[in-house]
């Protein structure tokens, strides 16, 4: 089969793509954010993506998941990307999960379920600053006890303010800038100490800015080895990094059909813009750009799941390539829809607002290029 | 001394005379201008005085003659009044679509009595104005612009629709495109003035991806305009459009320019320290600023001898405002997760990210960079074909 | 064990057995393949004896029929030889125009007469072949070539000349794009095969600016070619011309992948450490490099599985040639002025300025960037228009 | 005026432009290579540019010269980039005559003679390694008696196997990498332990590798200051890109007029191919970096002959952007001929050479990109 999709994937796509077109398609977004939600998705949607299984999908077999892969999962997150569908399904269903899949008995017994049933929503609270730098973290955990004492300040963790639980990343030992002496807590939202600020962002989705004051948290608490987080925090990286860059695939893929649709059926100067040449060699190259995309996340997903060392350097050239493709096929839709794609009425300039915010999420393209050259060595 | 230099020393003893204090502090925001008209609320007593003086000796219009409210100076002593306003910090005492689009078109197409009608009120600034031009068909096609005229006798009924009207429901009279013959796409247009209280013109505003803008939608709904409001021969006001788009196209194309231009790596220093790639784009980055500068310098001296091609200026709009698009993508890369902030009073309200969609605006409005591609292949460079 | 691995240890254990050592060295120039043909002088007794004992099992072409000189392997068996072969560093037996080209062509257009005569040949390497398509004043527009084949009853005379023949001067025969029917364009081609030693057949090779090249110009003077010598049918060579075209677009799209497309970061990791800009415009590229070989295998994966649009090797032959092109940028970046030498023994006489410089014609061969970018607009996304 | 010609510059330029054009077009360099010619260029065009004046465009009026500026000597430069025209002007009668202004008397009497007759030939002898790193200086000079002892290798010295005189930049004091402790020295190129050894280069060029072996040379040889050349030197290195920069316009321009001429008169598909609109688009917008190129080479002379100090900022940025503007012309170049833009029997493929080779030339766009960040602070 190599790089072509199982029977069973192309079921899951079958499945999932009318599922969201129906349920949750980009009028949906406009609903909540015209209403001025202020939980930044549908709870009563995030139920219904646990009835289909679809939060299952990473959890383990032997804890009641599908015990799938991210394949399957990014079969998933293009949908939601194509659809801009807001869901904590990145957060939680992904990134959490692979971060708890390095946690104790008492945290998967206590989480994984509720994440089944559609009850948890978790918040990834890594970053510090306003890019994404994991080994810079410097919020300080001490010891107290048999447990630990919190302190310090995240940012830019979506659904944070409305999450059960946060996972955050702590400095246990060495300085910020060092990958050692990290270690990663799962932090119930409702903890002393905690606050969270919620904030709009341009893609309408909410996210919190977050604050440990002394918060205490048990032995318990600790996801991985303590000062050693660093191998969780990258697995935990890693899935939000190739989910993401999958969501990507599906927002630049949208807004790349929706303008070719345009070009089909625009008139200026008595014929359709799309017969124009110098649009049709820029349709061209956007539509290339998006299928590179398209094959490199594929194959960084299929490494992952294959457990493969190579995946770390591929899911970094993926998050790098989506950005760079998404990037461009919402600049020619707006481009290419003329003045009507700068209005709030079109769906596209929707697309270039989430493009902009998943190309920060768990680093843009710029970050993970420089990655690129240092697992290459130089 | 020469005489310039007598104008430059009296110019500024004059303006450090009159400019008000407080129109001399640098502008904050949008907000901050003077657009006039009759419903105008001016934001304190020095900005209506500022305004005031300045017309009073015609130099809201510093180049136009004086029979028509100008300054009647030479491009010369133009260049010195702008260059010492600059130098004491004196903001525009007016800004106004009638100065930088109507005007000049008057000045070359109106008649005496219009002339002598609209000029001198456009630079007192007692009528804003806006431009009917776009219509939701017609967007670089222009010319297939479909609101009618239809002649009746002393006056045209206009029924339609435009689009992209800046400031429609603040302006007082719109200079508005308008078919007057279905037979004859190019010599089938009008250009034509009138009343925005007339009855039938309603207006919408139009909000953009980066939130509300000046922009309107224009309904005409047998909107009555007397024949004498016409500029130019009628079925001729393409010519007009034309003549007038070209001054848009500057003023926006000029628009890339000023402070905004500097070393994007400086202004994110932090940033472009951490991050080795964007630091490098960020390098290849304001050494295209640094060109485009200079590319505006040298056009603008050529320009102003007459040596530069007539269709240049299109050439510096693509250039310009493709360039601020770029721009504002890094200044986005460099804000990361703050600059995606779009309510919070921590990021402004969204400042950053909602300049960096509208810049997006940039290569479309005023012509695409598509159509001044087309413009630059055909008539500078003198490709073959249609 | 099934039997495909029994097939490959079989496979393995025949190759250990009869492969030279020396055919197992990795290639180091062009100069060390075997293109066969009348006049083939082997490289050494190790080059003529892999040549004879592929050969002889079929495996100069392993998924032809058998009865045409083939190997008679599935599309699975086939890639197990491919690997094993790969895995040993065995080299290939045999270069060839007619394995790549005729062959497939001849496969699905040839008689059973054509077949059974011609395909044997191109297996044992007996008849080297070159490919007479192009023309001076058709390079991208090939189907208006000129070259005309006059019916003269049992044979036709064919006039003209083509351009961009490889190794016309060391081939023995062409197969060649020949206009029969002056009145229809497409129409009026037919695809013909004839001796290059008939008379009034002469060569010249062309310089590049590469150097000294594969590629010539080929007249044709009064050329008799016997009417059982055409593929296909009379006048319907264009559809033998596309078929084969897209054989050659996936072989030149292919050929941007294997070992040149490894981190050029890491190859020049000295200049990327000392040049920061260097080094992101190597970083990127090395994440379209990865890019690139991902898509290419998921594309060989579509293409087998029947899954890919028709069209889709013209995409990889336009994103491969394009990034090996600037592949080649780069690396004469990294080498600097030590990478200008034309001459020098130092600089292998030029070998990188000339692998750069050849290169320039990766996105023009076999179709041009332009010409792709049509293709896919057309047939992969329907655009409109011609 | 501001940046508008002259009328002098303007006459200049209509001296300069019909010489070359006649004297020296493309086919000059083609005799000469296929010659095999051993110089490099030729000797009587060489004296034909100093009957003309044009090795004195940068000599002090005092000294016999022009006493004109970088306009002037990029308006020669830009012509003999469009004619491709080999010539040691760039280096012997701009890097050298610039570098020369900081020497002392005797050195200036011996040299601008020379230069204006015509009889100088002076290589630039700065780069140690495959790229310029003008600071790298590895080269040392040690005290010897009252003058030096310079031992060490140069390369990418062009015409520096027939010049007259070598201007060495060598090592006095502190390590390679530091701006300090570099000194310029004039030496003879026929002194004991000079050895040059010469290669063509890709444009037919021929550039050395020079070798000083315990080299002798006076107290008089140095140019500028002991320990303090950097200033003469970065007087040298601006005159050679701002030069090398107004080549390229011209090589550039070559190219981008030959294209369109050929976009105007190929025909494929029955139709021009200028008629294409993909080809017209990227026809503009490839007309529109050479005008930028242009503009900011103009300033950057303008600046460097007003001597303001932000000149050497905008002389890395021109050197920058005519390398990415003239690569760019050269590509397009050769890829809208198509595959005669391949063959050596057409014109275009030598400007690409050209290019390559002068970008590399005093440092290329990466180079003076990372130095216009530096300059600017980050």
């Amino acid at each position: 089969m190599g790089m072509n999709h199982t029977d069973d994937q192309v079921m899951l796509k079958d499945t999932v793509a009318p599922f969201l077109a129906e349920n949750a398609p980009v009028k949906h977004l406009r609903s909540l954010r015209d209403a001025n939600d202020q939980t930044g998705f549908a709870r009563d949607l995030w139920k219904q993506f646990a009835e289909m299984g679809f939060t299952g999908i990473l959890v383990p077999e032997a804890e009641g998941g599908l015990g799938l892969g991210h394949v399957e999962a990014g079969i998933v997150l293009e949908e939601i990307g194509r659809n801009l569908t807001p869901s904590p399904f990145l957060t939680t269903a992904v990134a959490a999960v692979e971060a708890l899949k390095s946690a104790g008995a008492h945290l998967r017994g206590e989480w994984f379920p509720k994440i089944l049933s559609g009850d948890a929503i978790i918040g990834i609270a890594v970053d510090e600053g306003a890019k994404h730098r994991p080994a810079a973290t410097a919020l300080v955990a001490e010891r107290a006890g048999n447990g630990f004492k919190l302190s310090g300040k995240k940012q830019f963790v979506v659904h944070g303010h409305v999450a059960d639980m946060l996972i955050v990343s702590a400095r246990t030992a060495g300085a910020p800038g060092d990958e050692q002496g990290i270690t990663l807590f799962a932090v119930p939202r409702d903890a002393a100490g905690v606050t969270t600020e919620a904030d709009r962002l341009v893609d309408s989705q909410l996210a919190a800015r977050v604050t440990l004051d002394g918060v205490e948290v048990t032995a318990d608490a600790v996801i991985g080895d303590v000062d050693g987080g660093w191998a969780s925090l990258t697995r935990l990286l890693d899935a939000g990094r190739i989910g993401a860059a999958a969501e990507m695939v599906g927002v630049g893929g949208g807004a790349m059909d929706m303008t070719f649709g345009y070009l089909k059926q625009r008139k200026q100067f008595g014929q359709l813009i799309g017969e124009f040449q110098a649009l049709q060699h820029r349709a061209a190259h956007l539509y290339g750009e998006m299928e590179g995309a398209r094959s490199i996340v594929l194959k960084a997903q299929h490494l992952l799941d294959d457990g493969d060392p190579r995946a770390e350097l591929f899911v970094a050239a993926a998050k790098a390539k989506s950005g760079l493709a998404c990037n461009l096929a919402v600049r020619e839709g707006v481009q290419m829809h003329g003045g009507i794609g700068m209005t709030d009425e079109y769906d596209i300039g929707l697309y270039m607002k989430r493009d902009r915010a998943l190309a920060e999420f768990f680093g843009d393209t710029n970050f993970h290029a420089d990655r690129v050259a240092r697992m290459n060595g130089y | 001394m020469t005489d310039l230099e007598t104008f430059r020393k009296e110019t500024r003893a004059w303006l450090e005379a009159n400019c008000p204090a407080e129109m001399r502090e640098p502008v904050k925001s949008e907000e901050d201008g003077c657009w006039g008209g009759r419903n105008w609320v001016f934001k304190s007593p020095a900005q209506k005085q500022w305004l005031e003086v300045m017309a009073a000796k015609g130099w809201t219009v510093p180049d136009w003659p004086k029979e028509y409210g100008g300054g009647g100076l030479t491009a010369e002593e133009t260049k010195v009044l702008r260059t010492e306003m600059a130098k004491l910090g004196c903001r525009v005492p007016l800004q106004s679509f009638g100065i930088w689009m109507l005007g000049p078109a008057l000045l070359k197409f109106g008649t005496e009595e219009q002339k002598k009608h609209y000029l001198p009120q456009i630079a007192r600034g007692e009528i804003r104005w806006c431009q009917g031009y776009s219509e939701p068909g017609s967007g670089s096609d222009l010319v297939s612009l479909q609101t009618y005229g239809e002649d009746k006798g002393d006056h045209w009924v206009v029924n339609g629709q435009k689009i992209w009207t800046s400031y429609a429901d603040k302006a007082d009279w719109i200079f508005c495109l308008v078919r007057t013959n279905k037979e004859d796409k190019y010599r089938g247009i009008s250009f034509l003035l009138f009343d925005m209280t007339s009855p039938g013109v309603t207006t919408k505003p139009i909000k953009l991806i980066s939130g509300a803008s000046p922009f309107c939608e224009t309904f005409f709904d047998n909107v009555k305009v007397p024949k004498h409001q016409i500029v130019g021969e009628l079925n001729r006001g393409w010519d007009v459009a034309k003549y007038l788009l070209g001054h848009e196209r500057e003023m926006i194309s000029g628009g890339g320019l000023g402070e905004g231009m500097a070393s994007i790596g400086a202004a994110f220093k932090d940033m472009a320290e951490q991050e080795p790639v964007l630091r490098a784009q960020m390098a290849l980055f304001d050494v295209e600023t640094m060109v485009f500068r200079a590319h505006s310098e040298r056009f603008m001296d050529e320009w102003k001898t007459g040596k530069a091609h007539p269709a240049y200026s299109n050439l510096m709009k693509y250039i310009g405002t493709e360039l601020n698009k770029k721009r504002h993508e890094l200044v986005m890369s460099a804000g990361g997760s703050d600059a995606l902030e779009w309510e919070s009073e921590r990021g402004r309200k969204g400042a950053r990210p909602r300049t960096w969609l509208r810049t997006k605006a940039n290569s479309i409005e005023g012509g695409t960079s598509e159509v001044m591609l087309n413009v630059v292949a055909k008539r500078i460079l003198e490709m073959p074909g249609a």
